[in-house]
């Protein structure tokens, strides 16, 4: 099958690559451009570990196709942090140690980080299902909730 | 809750404080390295051709179009691995595994073949091109049906072989028979007792399921000679040593690091055929050669832990003390004894099944037999054996205190260790070292107002809500271990650690233990930085790289805080002995003369006379006296002289729904006690994390199989993983009884919660069905199953 | 966990699609959210040659009212179901529903029309819709043809499309008068599949109910009408009797497979509590 | 994964009409949807394969028939069939006893009773479908059966018979609503199930 050319932008730069058309955009994200912070945890949807945020929207990159990012706006863990400063979700993971081995971790922020803009002063139990897409085998999940908490409360105080 | 001691700002960020931890930076950058993160330069990747069937001969196996499929390089068969003499290896258990099919299959996903190819996508073609004939022979997949006369035997290379690894085989499918306790003095004492109860409780086949699966990279130079293998491994050093025994490559050219990993709960402390594979095939290659389980390889084919079939009875009196107790466990061990245990110990620590309590006798056996499943029974985030021992302790004490009428959490009092036997001996011969548990229950009990929840479960029950209080109570014995118990492979199972004091007085330490997330990298650097003053921050930990850190066995069984944390301690405590001697002879004093204030050596008659490390750091790699050599460092290998016996109470309320048979966690509340408390944020978490996996355990997990072996929970869609919804609000707790014998006094706490938290879960389903006379219902407890209690006893109508 | 090979294409218009679908016949294949197919494709159940991504279409999007008929473009996703304000005052029983699908990122891809063409018992929307008396627009090479909610699904993955159909929008009547509306679903976890769930959607008038339609999901081969339940309480005042009528009815109705959720036994129970806990719940939201 | 199914299906024919269809193996397996005799590999041996095709599922099984006892007085057949699907991943078999008896009338009922076990993947995860697909095929099967033997008799019956023969579907997805209307009439009338 003949490989198709894709245009799309990641944390603010722009790519083009070719792929085969069942390259899964993780692997593109991952192998191609060396975006190793999104992770695969289980392949059929369920862990969000591979969760990025596709043109304003969380979305488990382990399934959906590269070809359909062709054009798309793509933020992943690496893109949070901007000049240098953490981004309120990532400074409330370390401030709530809302991370342990570290690897749901990068879906877990790009999910938060998403649902902070959806709603940005969830209450415990908005904050719950909201990241009832993405599974952590280590924290038990109160200490995201904290982190979450904590960002929410400094992006409405800035 | 923090003492007031905790809560002081401490200043070199030492042990006691829950200062942030000092590997998040790169996690949350998405900087973390893990394994599949690696791309080495002519990187491949290999894939498996798996067993479809779970019991049967291999006829043939047909390769030719696999290999000619473009961009496949190498299909390895157990044939191709004969010469090599590795087409079985060794397990830690004393027994062999095949690394790929030797003329049979033995359960489902077993390792067929091993296609390499130029990427993952090439790779997985390929595997469907190549083509195994299979004939089907009986299976068994029931422990129980195990050692039935005409049953199938599933090991023929064992066949007629009455003796195993350790000990008397009486069966084709038996392991081993394991007894411990006087069974002639236990039998006496169950005839003659008041009172006896009995029941069988099975803990359901499970998986310790990290998030990111097992995998290597293994990378051969040719021209050195040399074997790098990057990988998931809890233990690399031990790794390194197993593949040096298997390839024959001398250990000094045996390279294995773990980088960052996603994750272990028991999971990645084995030899898997995958590692084996990616080596020999980057040596016949000549490039680096990457494996990467899938989740549904891993949940089929990876270390599984539990599945014990296990009767529990007890003796005695009416006050409900109990005289004695005796047990009889089958272990499934699955098709190959791969079994993560102490080389002496084939069911662990399993001895620890009299819990808490002063149980004067008891006996145990243990039987582990084959079956057609994978092979594996690793501790999952518990020490060996150690949950399946708890939870029928924990069980059995509720059992026996329903059929007296007593109180279950007045029942466990009675029966307690009392905090002035300690240090107290077990029948079983374990010394626990410390414990004072019925301060920690008393504490527990009027946390949660437990007299107000069995009063609101009275009134519940009268309206025919179903509400159940789960109590339990559990002493784990962790920190293997005295290298006069506990080897692997015949090596003692000590840890160590180097530190390297810099100059300018920053510090390096490196250990032979290895983080999955449990913040070695801080909590190691706490514990240091109170031994010597350097503030924690300027301390780095190494891990993982058996080219740099000295040799150590590994991280599991809660090992790291009691063996590693105690070897840093030493370290730490042999540089500051030097540190001594050199701040002695820049004061011109006696070392005996000084003492250590926080960061500095102080003359003792002489406040303003002192040296900080930092100043002494300088001095040791300046000119010295006559005497005393440069540098600041030390290297400690530590050989516990116990075990630690972390314990804790733990209460759980559920609710159930009668009409549906859904189990709601209204309140768990957690009281550990694991010592001196290193981090008490991390220790926090730690608890939150094993109670979520325990509730995963006790409502809803199971490797479930047909009777024909086909595995039915293969992929998260069917195997449970709770989410932060089902997930309830953990309240947590503790008191300190450091363990005499630690430098610190810290017991670990990693895995705690694991075991204590299903007992507590289990015991609350079933105390909500105890007024209707129900003793037991086993694991899991999900709606179905727990419906099916209800619709027996007809209260959904 | 890699899918096969194939070939992709991205129509900009139905007419393309049916064009391309027209073309590649059988060894084509619609993808719309693509959490069905794609984990079918990476597990190797499903391997098609051609694979027609109708997430380009612009047209199949949106969620309109034509008259006393609200109209969701069959690649609509299901966040945007539950954001739809439209959807809120006219079909609550919907949005609702769609809560109850998977998990957010799940949601943000997958459509409306993707979870009913797929026709596996096991996904919620297809009850649903029947309990919304909803009508399905499918278009073909020969046109276009309507389909009632309760003559789709004819067995497990197998409905009344043709292959050379795509589903382009589901027309549910808004709701008149005084009506309440339940999705009640029993699942293991959040997101999971249903062990058993119950849509129902009735009018009441002058307190009796005038109108009802209960739909049973992932209890038979098919998402299932309760008929008979429908009958027994159309025109009637709705009693605890009635209800226990209308369950019983639903359990009969129920043919479930069994699984680690569940045997027929309680899955078939579940059947009956799952539809007495939605007409309760419907009532008490249409204040009878 | 087991799943055993037992099957009634009147026909009305003649008992030794069906028997005629039921004893040729080459005609029994055009009645199965998607299956086909690959070649005949001994006096009772044959090859053959299944394709089956469930939604998005598509699956080719490969493998061999056995046809294990042929009883011509008691009008009785039983087979054993082995097979694996191409990607090696999933292997299936199934034991079938089937027997034409006198029915009402001058009709036969044909009589069938099979074990049908699947291996791998597809009991894996494709368990809760096995059931319903397995029951889809032999409902189809006994369907295809009957209109062959109706074929094979005279007058307008067995013209349409014979017509439905010829535009008989070669696999079981595209005769959906033929099907979705037997199936449940099927199950209630003469079907019952038992799965493990």
């Amino acid at each position: 099958m003949a490989k198709k050319l894709i245009s799309m932008t990641v944390n603010g730069q722009a790519h083009d690559v070719a792929v085969e058309p069942r390259e899964l955009l993780i692997h593109t994200l991952r192998e191609r451009l060396s975006l190793t912070g999104s992770h695969i945890g289980c392949e059929t949807s369920h862990c969000g570990a591979c969760t990025v945020d596709f043109n304003g929207e969380s979305v488990k990159s382990c399934t959906m196709l590269a070809v359909q990012a062709d054009g798309a706006e793509i933020l992943t863990v690496e893109g949070l942090a901007s000049d240098g400063t953490l981004h309120p979700v990532q400074e409330g993971f370390v401030e709530k140690h809302g991370l342990q081995c570290g690897f749901c971790t990068p879906g877990m922020m790009v999910r938060a980080y998403r649902l902070l803009q959806e709603n940005p002063n969830p209450s415990e139990e908005e904050i719950r299902v909201g990241l009832s897409g993405n599974l952590c085998r280590c924290t038990g999940y109160q200490n995201i909730v904290r982190a979450v908490q904590y960002a929410a409360d400094k992006m409405s105080a800035e | 809750m923090a003492t007031p001691a905790e809560q002081v700002q401490d200043p070199v960020g030492g042990v006691g404080c829950s200062r942030k931890r000092k590997e998040d930076a790169r996690f949350i950058q998405g900087k973390g390295n893990y394994t599949d993160d690696l791309k080495l330069p002519g990187q491949v990747f290999g894939a498996f051709v798996r067993s479809p069937i779970a019991h049967g001969r291999v006829v043939s196996i047909n390769k030719e179009p696999a290999l000619a499929h473009p961009g496949v390089f190498a299909v390895l068969t157990a044939e191709d691995l004969k010469p090599l003499n590795l087409h079985w290896m060794p397990t830690l258990a004393g027994d062999t595994q095949m690394v790929l099919a030797d003329g049979k299959v033995c359960f489902q996903q077993q390792e067929v073949a091993f296609v390499i190819a130029e990427d993952r996508y090439v790779a997985a073609d390929a595997v469907e091109l190549v083509e195994v004939e299979y004939e089907e022979l009986p299976v068994i997949t029931d422990a129980r049906q195990a050692m039935s006369a005409d049953a199938p035997v599933i090991r023929e290379d064992l066949e007629g072989k009455t003796e195993g690894a350790h000990g008397e085989r009486v069966h084709h499918n038996h392991i081993f028979r394991w007894d411990v306790g006087d069974a002639a003095a236990t039998d006496k004492v169950f005839a003659s007792a008041p009172l006896t109860v009995s029941e069988d409780i099975s803990y359901q086949r499970v998986h310790p399921c990290p998030l990111e699966t097992c995998g290597c990279v293994s990378d051969f130079d040719k021209i050195k000679g040399e074997l790098t293998v990057y990988l998931t491994s809890q233990a690399p050093h031990v790794v390194r040593t197993v593949v040096s025994m298997l390839s024959g490559i001398p250990e000094s050219k045996v390279h294995v690091i773990a980088p960052d990993i996603g994750g272990g709960f028991g999971n990645k402390v084995g030899v898997y055929p995958g590692y084996v594979c990616a080596i020999v095939g980057s040596i016949v290659l000549g490039r680096p050669v990457k494996w990467i389980e899938t989740r549904v390889e891993n949940l089929a084919a990876t270390a599984f832990a539990r599945d014990y079939h296990m009767r529990g009875e007890l003796a005695a009196d009416e006050e409900g003390r109990v005289q004695a107790l005796r047990v009889h466990v089958l272990a499934d061990h699955g098709a190959f004894d791969a079994c993560a245990d102490p080389s002496k110990f084939p069911a662990g620590l399993f001895s620890i099944v009299t819990g808490s309590y002063d149980i004067p006798t008891a006996f145990a056996r243990v039987d582990g037999v084959y079956s057609n499943k994978a092979p594996g029974g690793v501790a999952y985030r518990c020490s060996f054996r150690v949950t399946e021992a708890s939870y029928l302790i924990e069980r059995m004490m509720d059992v026996l205190a329903q059929k007296l009428g007593i109180d279950p959490a007045e029942i466990r009092s009675r029966n307690f260790i009392r905090a002035e036997q300690f240090p107290y001996t077990s029948c079983l011969g374990w010394e626990y070292d410390s414990g004072d548990y019925h301060t920690a229950m008393q504490q527990a009990l009027e946390a949660v107002d437990y007299e107000g929840l069995r009063k609101e479960q009275a009134e519940k029950r009268a309206k025919g809500d179903l509400m159940g209080i789960g109590v339990a109570f559990f002493t784990e014995i962790v920190g293997a271990g005295p290298t006069k118990n506990c080897d692997i492979l015949g090596i003692g199972m000590v840890d160590s650690c180097e530190i390297r004091v810099h100059p300018t007085g920053s510090a390096i330490a490196r250990l032979g233990t290895k983080s999955q997330g449990q913040g070695h990298e801080t909590t190691y650097a706490q514990i240091i930085a109170t031994e010597l003053g350097i503030p924690s921050d300027d301390i780095q930990i190494e891990e993982g790289d058996t080219a740099t850190a000295p040799y150590g066995l590994g991280t599991y069984g809660s090992r790291s805080t009691p063996v590693g944390g105690a070897a840093a301690a030493r370290a730490a405590r042999k540089v500051k002995d030097k540190a001594r001697k050199i701040a002695a002879a820049m004061m011109e004093v006696s070392p005996a003369d000084l003492e250590w204030d926080v960061d500095r050596f102080v003359v003792k008659s002489l406040p303003d006379q002192s040296r900080t490390i930092k100043e002494i750091a300088l001095a040791a790699y300046q000119h010295l006296p006559e005497g005393l050599e440069q540098g600041l460092e030390a290297v400690e290998y530590y050989d516990p002289p116990n075990f630690t016996y972390p314990f804790g109470a733990y209460i759980c309320v559920v609710d159930i729904d009668r009409f549906t048979g859904e189990v709601k966690i209204r309140r768990f509340y957690a009281l550990d006690d694991c010592g001196t408390r290193i981090n008490p944020m991390i220790i926090e978490g730690q608890v939150h994390g094993g109670l979520t996996e325990s509730l995963g355990i006790a409502l809803g997990q199971e490797l479930a199989f047909d009777e024909d072996g086909n595995i039915l929970s293969a992929s998260f869609m069917d195997y449970f993983m709770p989410t932060a919804v089902e997930t309830p609000h953990w309240e947590t707790d503790f008191t300190v009884t450091p363990s005499p014998h630690h430098p610190i006094g810290a017991k670990g706490v990693g895995e705690s919660p694991n075991v204590g938290g299903v007992s507590a879960i289990s015991n609350a389903v079933i105390d909500a069905f105890a007024h209707q006379g129900v003793t037991h219902m086993q694991m899991p407890h999900t709606a179905y199953a727990v419906w099916k209690q209800i619709n027996a006893l007809g209260l959904n109508k | 966990m890699i899918p096969a090979n194939f070939d992709f294409h991205a129509p900009a218009s139905v007419a393309e699609a049916l064009s391309l679908l027209a073309e590649h016949g059988d060894g084509a294949k619609v993808l719309a959210g693509g959490h069905s197919l794609l984990p079918m494709m990476k597990m190797r159940f499903a391997a098609p040659q051609h694979l027609i991504d109708l997430n380009g279409i612009a047209d199949l999007r949106g969620i309109k009212r034509e008259g006393d008929t609200l109209v969701i473009g069959a690649m609509t996703t299901e966040n945007q179901i539950i954001a739809s304000d439209l959807l809120a005052a006219d079909c609550p029983l919907l949005p609702e529903a769609a809560r109850q699908i998977a998990d957010p990122q799940v949601r943000n891809r997958g459509t409306i029309g993707g979870d009913i063409c797929h026709g596996d018992p096991a996904n919620d929307l297809p009850a649903v819709t029947m309990a919304a008396d909803a009508t399905y627009v499918l278009q073909g090479s020969n046109g276009e043809r309507h389909v009632h909610s309760a003559d789709f699904f004819l067995g497990s993955f197998y409905t009344a499309m043709e292959p050379d159909e795509i589903l382009t929008s589901i027309r549910i009547p808004a709701a008149k008068g005084v009506t309440g509306s339940a999705y009640v679903k029993l699942k293991r976890k959040i997101g999971d599949w249903a062990t058993a769930a119950a849509a129902v959607q009735l009018t009441l008038n002058g307190g009796k109910c005038s109108e009802i339609r209960i739909a049973l999901t992932n209890l038979a081969p098919t998402a299932v009408r309760v008929a008979a339940a429908e009958e027994a309480l159309k025109g009637q005042p709705i009693d605890d009797a009635l209800i226990e009528v209308a369950a019983e009815h639903a359990m009969a109705a129920s043919d479930p497979t069994a699984d680690l959720r569940g045997d027929v036994e309680y899955k078939t129970q579940m059947a009956g509590e799952m539809t007495r806990r939605a007409i309760r719940q419907s009532l008490a939201r249409a204040g009878g | 994964m087991k799943v055993k199914l037992e099957k009634k299906h009147a026909i009305d024919a003649p008992p030794a009409a069906a028997w005629s269809v039921l004893r040729d193996l080459n005609v029994l397996a055009e009645c199965m949807p998607g299956a086909s005799i690959t070649g005949q590999t001994g006096d009772n041996e044959y090859t053959g394969k299944v394709s089956v095709k469930v939604g998005p599922v598509q699956s080719v099984f490969g493998g061999t028939i056995q046809v294990t006892g042929i009883d011509e007085s008691n009008y009785t057949m039983k087979l054993d069939a082995k097979g694996k699907d191409q990607s090696g991943t999933s292997n299936a078999s199934m034991q079938l006893t089937a027997s034409v008896q006198a029915g009402e009338g001058g009709g036969c009922e044909l009589v069938g009773n099979s074990e049908i076990k699947v291996m791998g993947k597809m009991a894996n995860f494709g368990g809760r479908m096995i059931d319903g697909v397995a029951d889809q095929l032999i409902s189809q099967f006994l369907a295809n059966f009957s209109d062959r033997v109706l074929a094979a008799g005279e007058g307008e019956a067995a013209a349409e018979a014979a017509q439905r023969v010829a535009e008989q579907p070669k696999e079981l997805n595209a005769l959906a609503l033929l099907w979705g209307m037997i199936i449940g009439f099927l199950r209630r009338l003469f079907g019952s199930k038992e799965s493990s």
